[in-house]
């Protein structure tokens, strides 16, 4: 499942691969200066966003060291939205004040489609994260999304989250990969 | 245990000493020093006596079904292999290698008939015994292989599909340990028709923070619902920012049962009970398998947080799918979890989420959803927890608090300080109270931790 | 002020962007390699350079956690030339020998421009610099930039930079951001 | 302190007891132990008995002008709120629950009536006082609100617009632990018409180094301005790498003042003083703020850096535009700092920049970036102390200096080595110096947190 | 040799740019997902390869800090291959189970090449590698490759790894950078 | 040394105490704590009665062949300089400014006839001379300059172009530590004409692990090589994944040569002698530089490991070009390290290429490659060692192995285990066994070990 290596990648300077960077560029800003409505309309209802346990297997090629069934995050559009309302309520007590992340999107590599309304994307993320006195906190890895055209604008539509940690230096999973 | 012998603790330093002597002077009045949530001494004396003497839950049976079977695992901050031999039996090995010490297994999880050490080779069968040492006949002529297998803990038991283990081989059973606390795990660990199974892997992460702070709370903390975890208020159209108190008074408070604790909410009259299963589930439920009196309570329940010291918790409890937000499906979870300590004001969280193995697959994905929407590092009840706990071993920490002497408050039910009353006809074992406001389970984790500390 | 985050950006196939993408991958090869004259030559001599502190007030889309009137950095260009006139003296201490740096500049986007000569470029910056046999240390923070054109040539007109961390964990903030 | 005595404390280890010993021995004839500036038992103590102990800057009133304005500072390294009450009172509250620890304010600024304690919503007003217990009359019957608002730091007081803290209840006040110094504290705090005030929140970083090296180099350290900060004479037309031997003689250097420490210099002839106040913020000086003797003074000022034990100093000083070079605008800046104790061998410094409430905001802006330029994490000055300072921790921790008791040489103004004297027509009080050129100072500091460390 | 900067570098919008960036990112890919087989086809068998040791020389302008005899890996496509030959032997016990890792290749940049079949090519490398529970390792450092053209697909001629760290912060250097 | 004595040693914990004795005990038959590989108290013990007392190898002359050059180094983690002064003499000068403290010199190597302290700007020359002290007639009248040159290593001295110190002013020479040790190094490091050379600056990393592990395993640990190293046998064409047996009984296995150990590979009769140096490079050997005995056994040497106690190891040995594979054109390649403790369980490798000074430019270049494929951070044999070294470390810091006192085993060699036997007719000093299955060195570097340890 997680480690299909292609080289028939699109060309940088394709205009798709323009609009896929030019979206998690996007979506990363929104992140960081939590403006979580605005991304949550940046992800089509039909969403599946997963985030799997990864363990330490001996798996030589990272095949099958990512769990199928345990996840840190695993939902659907409503489930996200409910996580964002949780933010909003003004009670949600782990981000207040809320952490500082920034987000270091990388590596984007994007998929020749076989549907013209969808465009497969890889990308590696690096998240800094700090808050309090708290040490800061890096969580990082590999993000396989699949972004589909709506109304004439990119939605994600699947995300998979592969981090290289098996267990999160994160004093809780409270922001968004 | 009296004064005296505790003056002749030859391993604990005076400072240690006096601390613990005043702990000991003003717990039952509900007064606690702050400073033992964050102490590095303290800590050290922590991993010696309660975690590598105490029972300490190491996996589930259902993590490691088949022989071979095998997951790494830690007792205190020691590394230990959890494994099912050919013969189906589990044990408990210490991972290092007999000859100089090293791993002998790098793989947090797998299945494998042998370890074999990368070092020099000497290898072990999947149930610890030394089979092959290379070159044996030129290098180790006298050498007893049979004395050479892998350290297996001294003592290792089950209790519903729970895999314990004991550091001390002079420590009581797990039978004796867990006593009449067995009463509360059956209501969930206990019930379903081909027993309960784990989803997959435990979720982990590391935090700051100390594992009884985690240990108390999951023990019996009810009064931090509504404050701590008003935001998850908002998620439910029926609440909406307003916590209900009604429902707070149909509890049972497990103050002190065996030396650990619970919290239980009964379901009002037109509320599910089983832990809010859903009918197709219930009917996996099993009668036969508890007392009457645990079926009777287990068809009021609507959730159970609790706490086998020192370190071992679960909550169960129920929900609608996150997202959903309208209350009419029915829909249980179940997350149970260690607090692994990590240092000095710091724990790693292991959480697994567990399903009765015969439900339906589209039962447990949703059931895992709604658990990882609660509990684990991105629950949403739970994010919550960590920055609190976190914050409470920032404090503790402080040179003041030592230097003052600043106690932390544990008062309420203690004398006169609470309406909360003992129930006389309650169902199940132990001292319980008839409502949440009263902290008695979170003395009782701590005279537990301060019996076992006290003990040289 | 900080945060305005906007979703008409130039695509990453516009000469412009190539452009700005170009300036500040020169920009950070040149600071790492401490060629400093050179980087002045990259800066407008009207620049604004400011690095405010951060704090941690309860901010949740952190519109308010910058201050405004305390900085690490509150520069002119010839408040920087003073800085680096001074790394050329042979007598600061403090970079004999220097400090190893490497600039990670990611997440780059340009705004399309009101004015021709103008183009509007924030970027995420991670700065890694170990110096001796201390520890590393990682910076990290958004870059909010105006580059002008001037005389044919993209220049630094202004700069922001956002930094994610309260307190620095730096020896020293002898790195330009 | 007699010998009898140290031997006789109890909390001393017989290797910090035989350290402290030989400090005592050789610290008058300027021989120091290396191994002071970096050893974790040795920092334990100071937390212990010097920063829960003696009076440490907590805040600046500017920085909480309106009630409800608060600020999160540590005393070491212990969290406390500095905060203006509804009735205009500054109170400084130790930041954890009476309840059970949390920290009641999370935010390291902002403006509150109100703490609530997210754990369990205990809530507490701007004066610290418990105002809410949440369910108290079912749950607290017998508690007393009285009892249990947050903990007030032992000690507060003001000077001059600083808010210090002092956490021991029987320390002396304020007024006698500054003593005469605040003469020198007035000419810089206490002259301007409407006082001083920060320009916004304190620049902060984590670097290597020890308090103490920080301490005693801005109590009077000018013998290390010519090699330190050689690199900052490039930046000056006049100078253009070359020091300026002749302008260092015009100097006071307070070699003790009831502890405390500082160094300053005169103008000559052709410079300005008052700091190199322009006229415009001269007019704003009141003669009438401090005695005849101060302004005289003052008004031949042209810096001073100084330390009030045990981590607070200040710079006031002068310069022209950053950049500009040119000598002939006058400007004047004032940096007051907190080297603030981050384990052994590591502190975060804590930078402010102050200005005179009532100069112009072009006066305020040209003044704030002539510091930055010289001070805080980016200094062109400060720079180059950083890096010293960590060096100085660096070798400190090594073995070999425990081992051979290497000694640092602090002799510099002790018997026969310098042509500084004490000058007997100084205006100000203490034991001043008429040259940079002797570490009276220093050993000063060093005495006062000997004095410290000795008392049990 | 090691730090000559250049201003007349490669458009981002040329197609030559777009080439080189997906050629490092589909190498970064194949070395986080240990297709080192995959990765060795991408190197010409003329390949020089080499990681050299870095010293803490003072050196204003860091063109004398790398050892020009020292170094941590001086490879060439043999010497190459007979590692990548030790890792699927089933007996490395040094990855076995493997160390997870995440690339992330920024600030890429590209030589206006004098010979059309060859591309000159700067990009900056971030390593984040864990394994077991040990903490995580960042490596870090400057890459100089030039790429050929074989046979119609870019192959690596030549990699000069210039790492920041005088003294790796890593278990051992069992990945290829 | 008596039980007395060590009772009456002040600086030992009765923690450590009883470790110390548990070793005494039972390492003869070959058992050892495994905790010994990770205890903080313990390591900071080492530091001091080891790494301060010991002969401690800084750098090779090559690495500063011309008046002025200095290298940076580390005597366990303290800083020193080791440089050439304006006379050709080696100086090993603590980077410590006698002023304050301050280390002298930041960058790790370079040409200096002076080192100029930027504090305050005292300068030493090349020797640790103290030369210029500013302004010191003013501010240092009494000041002999001549008692605050840089602090020199107690002692310092070479051998084979190895350069020594020892922080113990009363050790015995470096010539009765070595002893007959010397006869071994020899062999790689003084046959060749013109001498030895480094290729470059040493290869550095930082890893888990204790130095011990790392030092006995070089000591001569022949056993762990057909397991741990078994991925290299794949990497030729003629072994392909088999271990060779009958090459490993042509050995010799230097347990005891004055507290320090090796083992050595002789040759095969179809198998090039001199540590397969090709033709061109066995020419620049010179029998006159050794003893006909050593020149003898050097012509049938395939390779050597070798540890000189505490921290210095070599390899020496052959092979083919990286990625040939084939075995025909011979090639040799040597690796000269320390394992410098940094923190308990942590060390820093320091890894040099070696090659003979007046060897070609395209043999050095070869051998360099060569000693790359094996050695270093990336070595294709040494990746495998410092996960084992790490893994080691991990399972002696558990709190069971300290409880259970969970013993290693060292007891291939020990009475009737091993074939190994004791040769009279080798040509070498030391107790040397027959073939490479016995860890007699390994109990020799423990009790060399524990010898330091147990001295006050
Ligand atoms: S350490 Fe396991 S075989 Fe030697
Ligand atoms: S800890 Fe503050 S209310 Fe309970
Ligand atoms: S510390 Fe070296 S001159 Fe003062
Ligand atoms: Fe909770
Ligand atoms: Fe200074
Ligand atoms: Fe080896």
């Amino acid at each position: 499942m997680t480690h299909t290596v292609t080289s028939s990648y699109v060309k940088a300077s394709d205009p798709l691969y323009a609009d896929c960077l030019e979206w998690l560029n996007l979506e990363a800003e929104l992140l960081d200066a939590r403006r979580f409505r605005e991304w949550l309309d940046m992800l089509s209802q039909d969403i599946d966003y997963r985030v799997p346990v990864r363990t330490g297997r001996n798996d030589p090629d990272h095949s099958v060291s990512f769990s199928t069934t345990a996840f840190h995050m695993l939902e659907t559009w409503h489930a996200l939205e409910e996580r964002v309302r949780r933010f909003e309520s003004g009670y949600a007590w782990s981000e207040i004040p809320p952490s500082r992340t920034r987000r270091f999107v990388s590596n984007v590599r994007v998929l020749q489609p076989g549907m013209s309304h969808e465009a497969q994307v890889k990308s590696n993320l690096l998240v800094y994260r700090v808050r309090g006195d708290l040490p800061p906190e890096l969580l990082c890895g590999e993000r396989q999304d699949v972004l589909v055209r709506e109304h004439d604008r990119w939605r994600l539509l699947r995300r998979l989250v592969l981090l290289d940690q098996t267990s999160l230096p994160t004093q809780n999973l409270g922001v968004f990969l | 245990m009296s004064i005296e012998a505790r003056v002749a603790d030859p391993r604990l330093s005076p400072r240690l000493r006096d601390l613990l002597d005043d702990v000991d002077r003003t717990l039952e009045e509900g007064l606690v020093p702050l400073r033992i949530y964050n102490d590095p001494e303290l800590y050290e004396l922590e991993l010696e006596r309660i975690f590598a003497r105490c029972w300490v839950c190491v996996a589930h049976e259902s993590e490691i079904p088949n022989p071979g079977d095998y997951v790494l695992r830690t007792i205190g901050e020691d590394p230990w292999i959890v494994i099912r031999d050919d013969n189906g039996l589990v044990h408990v090995l210490f991972n290092s290698c007999r000859h100089r010490g090293t791993q002998v297994c790098g793989a947090d999880q797998g299945n494998t008939d042998l370890f074999r050490c990368p070092y020099h080779g000497w290898t072990y069968d999947n149930s610890g015994a030394l089979v092959v040492v290379p070159e044996r006949l030129e290098a180790y002529k006298r050498l007893d292989l049979r004395e050479w297998g892998l350290h297996q803990a001294p003592q290792m038991d089950t209790y519903q599909g729970l895999i314990f283990a004991c550091l001390d081989p002079d420590a009581p059973s797990l039978a004796d340990y867990l006593g009449d606390f067995t009463w509360y795990m059956d209501l969930s660990f206990g019930m379903a028709r081909g027993g309960m199974e784990v989803v997959g892997e435990p979720n982990r992460w590391v935090m700051a923070g100390d594992w009884k702070s985690a240990a108390e709370n999951f023990s019996g903390d009810p009064y931090h619902t509504a404050s701590l975890h008003r935001s998850t208020f908002f998620l439910r159209p029926e609440t909406n920012g307003r916590s209900q108190p009604s429902q707070i008074g149909l509890r049972g408070n497990v103050a002190d049962c065996n030396g650990h604790g619970a919290s239980l909410i009964l379901a009002a009259q037109d509320q599910p009970g089983f832990f809010s299963y859903p009918p197709e589930v219930v009917s996996l439920l099993d009668p036969a398998m508890v007392s009457p009196a645990q079926w009777d309570l287990a068809s009021r329940m609507r959730f159970i947080f609790a706490t086998a010291f020192p370190n071992f918790s679960w909550v169960h409890s129920g929900g609608t799918d996150p997202g959903n937000g309208v209350g009419t499906r029915r829909l249980s979870y179940m997350s149970f979890r260690q607090w692994q300590p990590r240092g000095p004001g710091k724990i790693e969280v292991w959480s697994w989420v567990l399903v009765p193995k015969e439900a339906s697959a589209e039962y447990k994905d949703r059931s895992n959803r709604l658990s990882i929407a609660h509990f684990g590092a991105s629950g949403n009840m739970e994010q919550d927890d960590t920055v609190v706990w976190g914050s409470i071993a920032r404090s503790a920490r402080s040179v003041y608090a030592r230097k003052a002497n600043l106690k932390i408050n544990l008062q309420m039910g203690t004398e006169g300080m609470s309406e909360a009353k003992v129930m006389t006809d309650w169902p199940g074992p132990g001292l319980v109270y008839d409502r949440g406001l009263e902290e008695g389970s979170q003395r009782t984790i701590l005279r537990h931790w301060l019996s076992e500390l006290n003990r040289p």
